[in-house]
């Protein structure tokens, strides 16, 4: 199941559309990481909104993938955690710290506006398909 | 201790999900939330317990390469629950009280799994025992 | 024994009025991870100032409601700790690390304030009770 | 060890508290402060004891289902205490010593309970044997 990954403007988008597997997700590690020095992008977005969980694996990964990011000098925020979803990695003993998190896609989208300058606004042009 | 031994009895049939390699994974969690959800588990509770087969299942792959995940819905008489047993004829395990320690990891992941699902679960059992394998066996009763 | 819940601005405001039981805790985590995903809420305050002890249990909860809050994108502030609760729960063994606690209502509102942009102040519309 | 060994006696009525449900823990630890505060027992030493009360209570929920909470005012002549009994005959604890432990739990939470309990009163005793029980006493005198 591979992962859709949107560039908008700056930004990269992968949304990820169902459950993954481990495989799929070192994938989308792998892409993203790449993705943003071939896109020289400033941040990227990663909705889970559908993933059906995130268990100790999903979180470590999505973890490795902002730090990873990071070191390639990118912002990464990681949106549509649900509250069921909150709760299971919650009782885990999962957290996400040091990565951002936010509530949905907007959110993500004005947080990493709100961590440029006010000069390079989000593009109005529609967001294109990389993969 | 089976299942007679508590006054549990099955409802409906297994499933039981071959674990071969992390699609199994998927596959194991999803049928799990399926059961779950058809027996009319909340669906907090229901993605309690996809993230316990989820952990579960991956602890086969990644130290007994293969094994399986039995999953039934049971009932005590006044409730409702899920059972889900995940066996294999692995490596096992030495020293259960270690791998029941939070962060304790031989294969440097995050040590959270086994400690994580007992506390996710209402009943953990694991039974090990090194060349003969890991069984482990929980339950989670709908509230 | 159910804890009121108001709306100011961007924040949630939870101030525990009495004594809660367990059953009582776990509904006021459940209400505030929903009410941050409803209302689009940046932060949250749990005033504990009426609570008449904080035990493991209570420990417990708050920092699972702040680590499920932080999943969903939003701060959560624990505020009113009292001096002999404080000391009762070091003699206990229990910290509320990785959970950020303010004095009082205030600091904690304060601390809200400044995690965000000057631009968007609290408004000084009254709070809405939401349930 | 009864109280009359220790040269300690009973001032005024004992407080029982059924432990059932949740609400009850609230209960018992409400009850244990207002009879430490009408003893003039300091408000963080009644903190503590209200605390104490609270953990112990919870255990017997958690791990008994239901039991009960004496709470008796004591004087060894030159001064006050408390004195709390959490009682039930629950599954008890085969092994103490590891029961006593920081950190270690049963039931997935945090296992700060008991060694908790007993660093914040001034005596603690515990009784407990698998299929029979267990009692915890504790002793917190004024200040
Ligand atoms: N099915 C199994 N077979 C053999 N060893 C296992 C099995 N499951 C768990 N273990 C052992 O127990 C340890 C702790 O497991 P767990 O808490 O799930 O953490 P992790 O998988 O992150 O290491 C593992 O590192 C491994 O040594
Ligand atoms: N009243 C009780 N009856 C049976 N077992 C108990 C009782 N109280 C405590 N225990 C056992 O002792 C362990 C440690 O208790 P405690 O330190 O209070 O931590 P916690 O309750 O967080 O597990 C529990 O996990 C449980 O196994």
């Amino acid at each position: 199941m591979e992962v859709p990954i949107l560039k908008q403007g700056e930004y990269l988008i992968a949304s990820i559309q169902s459950a993954l597997t481990d495989a799929d997700l070192l994938q989308l590690r792998d892409v993203l990481v790449e993705h943003v020095g071939r896109y020289r992008s400033r941040g990227v977005i990663v909705d889970v909104t559908a993933l059906d969980v995130m268990d100790s694996f999903a979180t470590r990964t999505l973890r490795d993938i902002a730090h990873m990011i990071r070191l390639r000098g990118a912002e990464t925020v990681i949106v549509g955690i649900q509250p069921e979803v909150a709760f299971s990695m919650v009782q885990l003993g999962l957290t996400l710290e040091e990565v951002v998190t936010r509530l949905d896609f907007e959110e993500g989208i004005a947080y990493l506006n709100s961590k440029k300058g006010a000069s390079t606004k989000l593009g109005s042009s529609l967001p294109r398909r990389t993969r | 201790m089976s299942a007679k031994d508590l006054g549990i009895s099955v409802l409906g049939a297994d499933a039981r999900v071959q674990i071969r390699s992390d699609s199994d994974i998927v596959v194991a969690r999803q049928k799990g939330r399926a059961m779950a959800t058809a027996s009319s588990f909340a669906p907090a509770e229901a993605t309690l317990i996809a993230t316990a087969i989820s952990e579960l299942a991956r602890n086969i792959v990644l130290y007994a390469k293969t094994g399986e995940v039995i999953l039934k819905i049971v009932d005590n008489g006044n409730r409702h629950g899920i059972k889900i047993i995940a066996a294999d004829e692995g490596p096992g395990i030495a020293d259960l009280d270690r791998a029941m320690q939070l962060g304790y990891s031989t294969s440097g992941s995050l040590g959270l799994g086994l400690p994580g699902v007992k506390r996710l679960m209402d009943e953990f059992e694991i039974v090990s025992a090194p060349g003969k394998g890991t069984r482990v066996t929980v339950l989670k009763w709908r509230t």
